[in-house]
């Protein structure tokens, strides 16, 4: 593994979250926003792995382990979220859920 | 201790005044009066013990050392003099609102206060003491004015309050340095009379002196507060300011500058003359337009206040003389007058000598006592007024003719406002008020107090010149030291 | 251990990824993220990362995207429904790439900070007994933790996807 | 006896005449005594009689060569200086003292009858007023030191103004007596100057100190004294150029005018000339003035008052003229004369006054010289009177005092100014002229008159009133017998003058009656005087228009008959700018009010601004407000990003990671 491969996966994580994140904010649809917070959460889980091979150690897959169980649980409680939230409003749009502002 | 009886009696008049009028509101009265009587009794002791030499009596007591204060008070026939004119003026005001029913006890408590802080104006030579005592006294003035007085008493009462206590500024600011200026901390007058100071800084500690007393005096052009504060103050407030307060300007003026400051009174005086002689004409000249009694009798206060400057600033001796006796005569001519316009007053509710008239027809007591005191406002001959008036001529004889003539043409436009004062209150017909009671027993009893006064001392002013005569010896002995 | 071929399939993950946040369709999305995780698993293994790897395909692209799969079904897939989401697709994108952006350019810029790594990489391979002695050693409570957060989401999702009157407002 | 530290005396029994009037004015002044009617009038009676009797003691031991002198009452100490308070009775005091109490007693009876029917509150005011009055011109005259003298002479000033505004409700009564007042008040001043000076000259206040002190007097003291004594002299005795308030003042009670222009206030004047007369004659500039003033005043007073339509406007004319010839004789060296004028000029001015009154009492024309008409038929006893006193005052030869005395004045003035002896002959023309006049209307019958208007008059010829008035008349022929001794107790021999004098002197009153009977009788001349008389009623509340064009003649008796508008002259050049400046002062117009007290506030004000106005902009506080004022549009714009949706909120989430990144990026920057 050498010092540019290592960059450019590095680069190519936070390019991954970084997508995610576009996808989280420009999107309008709740499960396409679930799916791009996927992609983002991929991001991070690359960065670590990349990481724990360069170093040889087991910590980075650790991480990912904990990121997998956190991906898990977001989509259990998003979706859950999701199908309650469509029985009152449009889940087709987030931003028809702006009653925060009163 | 008896000089400090003088004070603290009066004071504690008031405070217990005050105490019994919580519990039954007409023993406040008579708590004031016992106390005031106190005070006069404590003077007719010090009077009894007054020991020879130039002061009758002095006391010092230590009050803050480490910053050179002290309680030291003295009396002599000047202060003496002023002293019973003040427990006179305040024994009389308190009989004369014996029956008043608006916060009655608090106007009593009042009433004692004013004496007890202007007692300690005359009797205070610790200057610290002296500025103290000096602002003291615009407090009870103030809630005077602004409490019992009529129409728009609060501006007339805030007037009174900055005039006053800007001018007194100056004597603060000049008090100090003089306490700072020796090698010790020191208020001592005495002290400082017997160091002496520099003479430039003298004239400069003098303007800051003079600044507070010509305020109170008052002499044009610093006397736009005494015409609304006498008009809009009480009877017993106008009495008070113009027998006493004013009194305490021209006490401060007579005693503290040719004791303290005699170089610089030697220089500034020739300035006092001019001042006085412009305010002398000045103030009877406003006099005579005047439609407002009270406002009319104010100007004239000043005209003769200014008087009492020229006879002051002249430093000869007929001259002082002179100024001593209208300090006295003024603050008994005056007073009366106020007190018969704010009788007139309390009858028909109104000052405006268009409106007044024929007083003469239904109230002849009435209008013989403002002949009296109409006379004695022009120096009628046999009235203090004219004493002190011929004696301060007499002295600018001595100094500048220009001033006697200056103070004899005063004397003419005097008949102009006298005689519109009476004569359009007392003569004619009733144009709207017609007063159709004549004076109480209880108003006539100050009156003729005041009336006596005015023709004793008149026709027998020995008493008052021989009390005058130790404090104007020494303002003229330090003049005469001073001049080189 | 081939860090080329990890390069290669994680820029495919990312052109796969960049396809999912832009499809209209959900349904495109969700294969495209299939194809996201399933290249990344690719990139893993060639990283030597078998057990992430081998989870990657297993949990995600197994598990969570077939729960994905079942949401997905509800959903109303009519061509006017396409028409709207392509519509909004369309508009408002600029602020978010913009700030997608911002936070990229430090990310990529910041590199050789004081006290950055400068240890030659070693690239060696990280076996499953390496990790599983690591997290059930040192790391137990951090699992004990994971497990809390799933038992959490597990009642959560139990309690919302409950049918019934929806609590709160609504 | 000593009593308070005052050694009392049987001369101290001086005090007494004064006290006496003073005595009456206390009682009847101080409102607790409840008097009744009666009362009254017998308590104005003794007050006004009453000084008579210890001063006809005094006067007699005078006359008999036993003065008593200086009588100190008390001295005062004034630093170096004592001021002794005293009394004095030298043979003038004692003369002229007499003079007063004869008249103030006659006065005094007349005016309790003549006053009858007054309302009793105002009636013990006129005769509290007239006691004091005459405690006054008595403590004056008394007086010893010049404090006393001064007292007296402003007293009667005070009660001049009070008395001749007697009647309160006349607003012309009132203005008249505050004019007296206030020019007297100017002579007072110049008296008191004077006075001053003296005392500071002298050290001591007493009158026999004074005037050696003022005769030695040296540094050009002497001149100004004695000219301000004349000052006040002339103002007080109402001479040109300060005469006009005397006129006026005839808006005053009769008695009143009787006592105050026969022997007090008016006389008073010359009375202190006559005290001061070594110190006016060792200053013969001032004499000469005097002099000069003097015969002008006789001359003007005179002819004003041949034309005057008001009796009591042409008695005090008569007195202004008369007092004239007391300051002629005084300013050519003759105050022995003049003494000897002012005894006789008091008793029959004070009969001419009283007369006149009586005669023209309840009259419906008030005091016009018309009034007089039918007194002859109507009041016998009082036209014997009132033409006894015109006699004196015509001085018609030997018959009447008023010869007698005009003869040594003149002589005098021979002596020493023929010139001015010409102006004093014709003005005695002139005063026989006018005398004779009033006596000739008085004898004219009455056409107005019918039965029981004459019966109705006569009720008041009480002896009250006659008593007096036949007194004074005989006293005005008698009091010839007087001049001579008077002038030898004043210690003047008398000048013989030249026997053409005393013929001129003599034809001269003659020469006035056959005028007085020329302007009756001849036709043109009483037609213009009528015509004048008619043109100054129609325009006396208006005096400037004149409706036609009137012959000289008309118009001389119209100038004069109006003192040659001298008044409205001093009206223009003092009263007006006086009251202009007083208006200014007082702010009426467009004016501040007391600008000198606007100064401090104005100046306070102008520093004020002065010193703020650096700061006026004040950046700062500029700064916070329209933060302030920004605040609502702020919270506005930022209330708009709480959209409440979650995508709006990730973004700002993630621009603020992205801030932080970047910072924490930038700070790594070297």
């Amino acid at each position: 593994m050498t010092e540019d491969s290592f960059t450019a996966l590095m680069l190519l994580s936070t390019a991954l979250f970084v997508v995610g994140l576009f996808g989280v904010l420009a999107r309008r649809s709740i499960l396409i926003q679930l799916l791009s917070l996927e992609v983002a959460l991929a991001g991070p889980s690359l960065a670590f792995i990349t990481a724990g091979a360069r170093h040889a150690d087991a910590g980075g897959q650790a991480m990912f382990v904990m990121i997998l169980i956190l991906a898990a649980a977001e989509v259990a409680l998003g979706l859950a979220l999701y199908l309650r939230l469509r029985r009152t409003a449009d889940g087709t749009d987030s931003d028809s859920l702006s009653s925060l502002r009163h | 201790m008896a000089l400090i009886a003088l004070i603290l009696l009066p004071f504690l008049g008031g405070i217990f005044a005050l105490i019994a009028g919580k519990a039954e509101p007409t023993a406040a009265r008579i708590v004031a009066v016992v106390f005031l009587f106190c005070g006069v009794l404590a003077l007719a002791w010090t009077y009894q013990h007054a020991e020879a030499g130039r002061w009758m009596m002095m006391t010092r007591e230590p009050w803050a050392p480490a910053m050179g204060m002290s309680i030291i008070l003295a009396i002599d026939g000047l202060s003496f003099i002023m002293v019973a004119l003040s427990l006179a003026l305040g024994l009389l005001t308190v009989v004369l609102s014996w029956n008043a029913t608006d916060r009655a006890p608090l106007l009593h408590a009042t009433l004692c206060w004013t004496v007890a802080a202007s007692n300690g104006v005359f009797l205070a030579f610790d200057l610290v003491l002296l500025a103290f005592f000096w602002e003291l006294m615009l407090v009870p003035s103030f809630l005077l004015i602004a409490i019992w007085g009529h129409g728009d008493r609060e501006a007339a009462a805030i007037k009174f309050l900055i005039y006053n206590a800007i001018a007194g500024l100056g004597l603060l600011a000049a008090v100090f340095w003089i306490g700072a200026s020796g090698p010790t901390v020191s208020f001592d007058a005495f002290e400082v009379a017997e160091r002496g100071l520099p003479p430039t800084a003298q004239i400069w500690l003098l303007l800051g002196f003079a600044l507070a007393f010509m305020v109170k005096l008052p002499v044009p052009p610093f006397h736009a507060w005494l015409p609304d504060a006498h008009t809009q103050a009480p009877t017993v407030g106008s009495i008070l300011l113009a027998g006493l307060l004013l009194k305490t300007g021209a006490y401060g003026l007579f005693r503290f500058p040719t004791l303290l400051f005699p170089q610089g009174m030697e220089v500034l005086a020739p300035y006092g003359l001019i001042l006085g002689a412009f305010g002398t004409i000045y103030g009877a000249l406003v006099a005579c337009g005047q439609t407002d009694a009270k406002r009319l009798v104010a100007y004239t206060s000043v005209a003769h206040m200014s008087v009492v400057l020229m006879g002051i600033c002249g430093g000869v001796h007929f001259s002082l003389m002179g100024a001593g006796i209208i300090m006295v005569a003024h603050a008994f001519s005056a007073s009366a007058l106020f007190l018969l316009i704010g009788a007139v007053y309390d009858r028909v509710h109104t000052r405006d000598l268009r409106e007044l008239g024929g007083l003469q027809r239904s109230a002849p007591r009435f209008a013989a006592a403002f002949a009296l005191f109409f006379s004695a406002t022009l120096a009628m001959p046999g009235t203090a007024n004219f004493l002190g008036e011929a004696l301060v001529i007499t002295g600018m004889f001595q100094v500048n003719w220009l001033y006697a003539s200056i103070t004899l043409v005063s004397l003419v436009v005097s008949v102009v406002y006298g005689t519109r004062l009476f004569q359009r209150i007392v003569f004619g017909t009733p144009r709207k008020a017609q007063v159709t009671v004549d004076l109480s027993f209880r108003e006539l009893g100050p009156v003729v107090v005041l009336a006596i006064g005015t023709l004793l001392f008149g026709v027998l002013p020995q008493f008052l010149m021989t009390g005058l005569d130790p404090a104007v010896n020494s303002a003229v002995e330090a003049l005469r030291a001073a001049t080189p | 251990m081939n860090a080329t071929f990890a390069l290669w399939a994680g820029s495919l993950a990312l052109i796969s990824a960049l396809l999912v946040v832009t499809r209209a369709s959900v349904v495109h999305a969700l294969i495209w993220l299939l194809v996201t995780l399933l290249s990344l698993s690719a990139s893993f293994f060639a990283l030597g990362a078998s057990f992430a790897g081998a989870a990657q395909i297993l949990i995600y692209a197994g598990a969570i995207l077939a729960v994905f799969v079942f949401v997905v079904m509800t959903v109303d897939a009519s061509p006017k429904a396409l028409e709207q989401e392509r519509a909004r697709l369309g508009r408002a994108w600029v602020p978010p790439a913009l700030v997608a952006a911002l936070v990229l350019v430090p990310l990529f810029a910041w590199r050789g900070a004081p006290g950055a790594d400068t240890a030659a990489p070693m690239g060696a391979a990280v076996s499953a007994t390496d990790l599983g002695m690591l997290l059930f050693g040192p790391w137990a409570a951090v699992v004990e933790i994971a497990s809390g957060l799933l038992l959490a989401a597990l009642m959560g999702a139990r309690h919302l996807g409950r049918r019934g009157k929806p609590e709160g407002r609504g | 006896m000593e009593v308070f530290g005052l050694v009392l005396t049987y001369n101290h029994l001086l005090l007494t005449i004064p006290s006496i009037a003073l005595a009456g004015f206390v009682m009847l002044g101080l409102d607790p005594f409840r008097l009744r009617d009666f009362e009254v009038r017998a308590l104005a009676l003794i007050g006004g009689v009453g000084p008579l009797i210890p001063m006809l003691v005094f006067a007699n031991a005078c006359f008999h060569g036993q003065c008593t002198g200086m009588v100190p009452i008390f001295t005062l100490k004034v630093g170096e200086s004592t001021v002794a308070l005293a009394l004095q009775m030298d043979p003038l005091a004692a003369l002229v003292g007499l003079t007063v109490c004869v008249i103030g007693a006659a006065v005094i009876l007349f005016s309790v009858a003549y006053m009858q029917g007054t309302a009793l509150p105002d009636l013990r005011r006129f005769f509290a007023l007239m006691h004091l009055f005459l405690a006054g011109m008595l403590t004056m005259v008394l007086a010893g030191d010049s404090i006393v003298l001064f007292l007296g002479w402003e007293l009667m000033g005070l009660c001049s103004y009070l008395l001749i505004a007697y009647n309160t409700t006349s607003a012309e009564a009132i203005r008249a007596g505050r004019k007296a007042f206030i020019m007297t008040r100017v002579a007072d001043a110049f008296l008191l100057a004077a006075l001053l000076l003296l005392f500071l000259e002298a050290n001591s206040v007493r009158l026999d100190h004074l005037i050696p002190a003022g005769v030695a007097a040296q540094d050009g003291m002497r001149p100004i004294i004695a000219a301000l004594l004349l000052g006040g002299a002339i103002g007080k005795s109402a001479q040109v150029p300060m005469h006009t308030w005397l006129p006026s003042a005839m808006a005053g009670p009769t008695p009143v005018s009787a006592l105050l222009h026969s022997a007090t206030m008016v006389a008073a004047g010359a009375v202190l000339l006559m005290r001061f007369s070594p110190i006016i004659q060792a200053e013969p500039v001032v004499m000469a003035i005097g002099a000069g003033l003097g015969a002008l005043t006789a001359i003007f007073g005179a002819a004003a008052a041949l034309f005057q339509q008001d009796i009591k406007r042409l008695l005090a004319y008569s007195s202004i003229s008369q007092i004239g010839y007391m300051m002629l004789a005084i300013g050519v060296g003759a105050p022995e004369a003049a003494a000897a004028h002012f005894v006789v000029h008091a008793i029959f001015k004070s009969l001419l006054f009283l007369s006149a009154g009586h005669i023209t009492h309840h009259s419906p024309r008030g005091t016009d010289i018309m009034a007089m008409r039918g007194a002859s038929q109507r009041n016998p006893l009082a036209f014997l009177a009132f033409s006894a006193g015109a006699a004196s005052l015509a001085g018609l030869p030997v018959i009447t005092g008023g010869w007698w005395s005009k003869e040594a004045m003149l002589g005098a003035v021979w002596g020493v100014e023929p010139a001015l002896w010409t102006v004093a002959v014709l003005a005695a023309v002139l005063t026989a002229a006018y005398a004779t006049r009033a006596v000739l209307i008085a004898a004219m019958p009455d056409p107005g008159s019918h039965d029981g208007h004459a019966d109705h008059d006569d009720s008041h010829d009480t002896g009250y009133t006659l008593v007096p008035l036949a007194f004074l008349g005989f006293g005005a022929l008698l009091a010839g017998g007087l001049v001579e001794p008077i002038m030898h107790l004043l210690g003047a021999h008398v000048p013989h003058a030249p026997l053409f004098t005393i013929l001129v002197a003599s034809i001269a009153p003659l020469v006035g009656v056959a005028i007085a009977f020329a302007l009756a009788y001849v036709p043109a001349l009483a037609n213009g005087l009528q015509r004048a008389r008619d043109i100054a009623r129609r325009t006396r509340r208006r005096p400037r228009r004149q409706d036609k064009p009137a012959g000289f003649w008309v118009r001389i008796a119209l100038a004069f008959s109006r003192g040659l508008r001298i008044d409205t002259l001093y009206q223009i050049v003092f009263v007006w700018p006086f009251v202009k400046l007083v208006r200014w002062l007082n702010g009426y117009g467009r004016g501040v009010a007391d600008p000198a007290g606007n100064l401090p506030a104005m100046a306070a004000l102008r520093l004020q601004r002065a010193i703020t106005a650096p700061f006026a902009p004040d950046w700062i506080d500029r700064t916070w407000t329209a933060f302030g004022g920004r605040i609502l549009a702020l919270w506005a714009a930022l209330r708009r990003l709480q959209t409440g949706r979650a995508r709006d909120h990730g973004l700002y989430m993630a621009a603020g990671t992205a801030g932080l990144l970047l910072l924490a990026w930038g700070l790594t920057w070297h």
